[in-house]
């Protein structure tokens, strides 16, 4: 077995999609560790978002909430939700995080309701900022824990917009030029999506993990490149730094 | 030009014309006394069937003294704008005051994990869900009625369910050609905010984020403030530009010190993790829900009771010493957390 | 001759318009005279906005413009324009002044033009924030001097709606139902407009002008109606306010 | 459902997605130091043909240090945005700077009477009027612009030739029913503002009215800001609810104590009606007004020269007085009133 957690192992592939000098949009737990490592490993001109307005904070310690007041710490602006959604509509937000109950080969997502609407097996908290995110950002990345379950061949709710029907469909219904899902993150491997028709591909698997494995766990076909990458494990700063960023252990384990 | 047209129920819209007249005969252009207490202000301005909004946002900055008392006064068949709505829908939901709900976020409690309670009242039939928008649709529905218009467009939601379970539509913008979605204005029957402080008259700071409050207080046609402190109206005219809510969008003020425990009032004290806890413990069944209700609320006469039952000054005076880092958090949800 | 000035007379003639526990958007000069007038005197709670986002200041002297700081000096909110003009479209603001260089017999007005668009003759300061108080405002108070050059039968430019081509066309071409010009203040008479037809008719003759002066005073033809009020002349206390008010002499002449 | 389209043109819309790219490509994400001269901000942001809107209004809070600056280094065939724009406009005219306008409000300075370089410039052909529109609808086009929509919608305009000569577009709200007007969104190429403050990557706070200078920041492409005074980033960080514009949507930062003269700083100096006096005056021929640019703008180094010039420390200590009510203004104008 590695020496990581499965959560250790997402914030911190999580982390290494995010690029230094630019914008990213987190909600809490997992995206928020992530942007926070990136920040204070390879990417310290980063700047951070939060859909309650905070901008730019020097977090002491990890928000519980994206609202909390932590978010606004020494921070650049404590602003509005108005202000943080047009900057995004506006494009001055490069990345966002996403996650979600099912998702399917092109990358929308369900966070609404398992079951028909009117009268749900499971009522999920429907799309927050989910769907403004998903329309709004430049490149979208996406944490998922992977099963048969939740990658499916057709979500019960298209809560956030992937690529839809795949193609050209997104731009079509009238989403921002160019932008979408850019990487999905599972606990088995990350996936990109393949330019034309815009289907899920695997882009890397993580260590130990093979490709029918990653097959196996979805109810969609995933298309598979010629040549497979395998991820890079956690290193130790990045561990040790998870740490730090999460003393506490709310989403990663203490050690 | 019309391309799509959402099938969710259209909550709180009004034709502009319609809500000018009401503005103009309703809402206070001079400035008069309008502290009351939170019973008064439920009495006066909440009526059974409402469209309520509650203003901050999550756990934060949520005017928990005016949910105590509305489920206290046993308000019922409110539609609530589930916007961020969270411990605040929940207790609601709990109290039998909520049957309707249009969800942006709603049913969940973040990093906490799900409602017990709010789940099983969507998913037993007994609150029904009539749309669904998202986070950014819902803050700008209140501006397009803060702006006193029809609608206001967005790029987001396009080509999804969200919108076709809303109340929104897609024409083909004339501009870009385009397809465009174009948001309803929300104007609620009544929202309530909690802010730091503000004046007799209502006039309110906020300092911290804004959320989505400063579209709200002018969409709302009723605005309740419940604020930490009455400051005197000097203090205001000293720093005009501090002003976030005028008086003229508030209809009554409630000074309730703590007014939002168990959520977090920003720069003055930490959410109540233990209490949130009970609560998410307790409302996993319909008797726990009772008997949280029994105890904290029907069990006390008003928020100040509450707060003493709670832990009084003492616990406060912890929360606010986390709040400022003077002292770690701690939370019952913290041991089922940070493995898988 | 009266002992009072035609501006005295204008500024008095206009506070009484306005009303007590109402609002009122004022531009510089003798609106904002008026307005003051009216709070000093029978409207003590009457609000004062101004477009530049000053809310209910106490003015300390009167302000060159309104922009100026002393429209924010100990007021309630020190706001935006976006904030002041959203005010307005949602109904909150029940009174606006408006003049201009030209009125028609629907209370239009033009404030952008003399001559031809493209090759004026006059080019005058454009809508400012006229169209917006007139398009936006419960009613509309114009305050003009009048002869047949100003009050015309056809304007150069309709700068600002008034009731458009009178009847139902102010809402039918989309403007807030029930809006629209209130009073016409002039230097010879007050006038409103009848109901069903939209058209400039008189309300009062100032004391000392006969109803022929008035007619003949403007190209258009003017309502007269069975009854003919006289305005009442300015009182000895509003005199002296207005003394107070404009102490310097900017608008009202030192006495 | 399109039932009229203004003939004016349609001055500095991109289409969203045409914006987002160039947003993306070239917005700072990052914090840097932005500060630099005058006339680096100038030859590095404002290229002849530039769309330029100021922000401020009026004679209030506008950066005469860079208007002053771009008549120095002889900016030609610049696009005003005339939104409010008043004495930076008529110098801008009279330095051969600026020859098509879109007006809201130009020419004229408010009480001080009509602007005569201004109308000369227009009635002579040598400016042109490219379009029209209102004060509140101009500052919605920069909301538009600020949000990244195609247009915003007004009530404001319909009926009027102020539409028929605009960019806007009238449809059928599909909402109401009625006709509603579509304010295109304005992404100046180049807009400037001046603020009391702000810290080196340019986080900005300003006191008092906001006016449209909020969502003119969010909407222009190059943002010059000219401040007052250059803050720690320690003290925006301490107070974040105060920060009015976010370091990345400013390009360039000029230090400029009195940088509004002859304009007024609210709350710290007045305006000089005296300079303003001099240049209704002198405007009023083309001799005056090359006497005045000889003089003020290519006659001086910079704008400290063009401080020292006006009378100096102690000229401004007079207009802090006046400001701060500790003594009464004189305007040169005041002759000419207060009669008929």
């Amino acid at each position: 077995m590695a020496d990581y957690t499965t959560n250790e192992l997402l914030a911190c592939t999580a982390a290494r999609v995010l690029e230094d000098r630019k914008a990213v949009f987190v909600g809490t737990g997992l995206p928020m560790i992530a942007g926070l490592l990136a920040q204070r490993l390879h990417a310290p001109n980063m700047l951070i978002v939060f859909e309650a307005g905070g901008i730019g904070p020097q977090v002491p310690v990890l928000p519980i909430s994206v609202g909390d007041s932590r978010t606004i710490y020494r921070a650049i602006a404590a602003s509005s939700m108005h202000e943080v959604m047009s900057m995004s509509q506006a494009g001055y937000l490069d990345f966002g995080f996403l996650g979600g109950a099912q998702i399917d080969m092109y990358g929308n997502l369900n966070t609404t309701v398992l079951g028909p609407h009117g009268s749900p097996k499971v009522r999920l908290p429907g799309s927050g900022g989910a769907n403004d995110v998903g329309s709004l950002s430049h490149k979208t990345i996406l944490i998922m824990r992977q099963d048969k379950r939740k990658f499916v061949q057709k979500l019960d709710f298209i809560t956030t917009p992937g690529y839809l029907q795949g193609g050209n469909s997104r731009y079509e219904a009238g989403l921002p030029s160019g932008s979408g899902p850019f990487r999905v993150i599972s606990q088995l491997a990350v996936f990109d999506f393949e330019p034309v028709s815009k289907r899920m591909r695997i882009f890397s698997v993580h260590p130990g993990v093979d490709v029918k494995t990653v097959l196996e766990n979805s109810s969609f076909e995933i298309l598979v490149p010629d040549e497979i990458r395998i991820t890079q494990p956690p290193t130790k700063d990045e561990l040790d730094m998870l740490q730090k960023i999460d003393p506490v252990g709310m989403v990663i384990a203490k050690r | 030009m019309l391309l799509q047209e959402g099938k969710g129920q259209l909550v709180g819209w009004h034709d502009p014309d319609e809500n000018r007249k009401w503005v103009e005969a309703n809402k206070p252009r001079d400035m008069t006394d309008k502290t009351m207490t939170a019973q008064e202000a439920v009495s006066k301005y909440v009526t059974d069937g409402s469209y309520l909004a509650m203003g901050g946002f999550g756990h934060v900055r949520v005017s928990m003294v005016m949910i105590y008392e509305m489920i206290r006064r046993r308000k019922k068949n409110l539609i609530m704008a589930g916007k961020t709505a969270v411990h605040d829908i929940d207790l609601l939901i709990g109290g039998g005051c909520v049957d309707r709900v249009e969800v942006a976020y709603a049913f969940a409690h973040e990093l906490r994990g799900l409602s017990p309670g709010g789940r099983r009242a969507v998913e037993s039939g007994r609150v029904k869900v009539v749309s669904e928008i998202s986070n950014a649709g819902y803050q700008w529905r209140f501006l397009a009625a803060q702006m006193g218009l029809p609608f206001i467009p967005t790029r987001a939601m396009l080509g999804t369910d969200t919108l076709e379970k809303s109340s929104a539509k897609v024409i083909r913008d004339p501009f870009s050609g385009k397809p465009i979605c174009l948001l309803p204005a929300a104007y609620p029957d009544v929202a309530v905010i909690h802010v730091p402080r503000c004046d007799k008259f209502g006039n309110c700071q906020i300092d911290g984020t804004m959320v989505e409050d400063f579209e709200l207080a002018r969409a709302a046609r009723r605005l309740i403030i419940s604020t930490e402190e009455i400051i005197p109206n000097d203090e205001i005219r000293s720093k005009p530009w501090l002003t976030k809510i005028p008086y003229f969008n508030v209809d009554a003020v409630v000074e309730q010190k703590y007014g939002s425990h168990p959520c977090q009032m920003p720069l003055e004290y930490f959410f109540d993790e233990e209490h949130i806890g009970e609560w998410l413990d307790l409302s996993k069944s319909d008797e726990g829900n009772q008997k949280y209700m029994d105890k904290y609320v029907y069990g006390t006469e008003d928020f100040a009771d509450y707060i003493k039952l709670i832990g009084g000054e003492k616990k406060m005076k912890e929360l606010v010493d986390v709040e400022h880092l003077r002292r770690p958090m701690t939370a019952p949800w913290l041991k089922n957390k940070g493995g898988e």
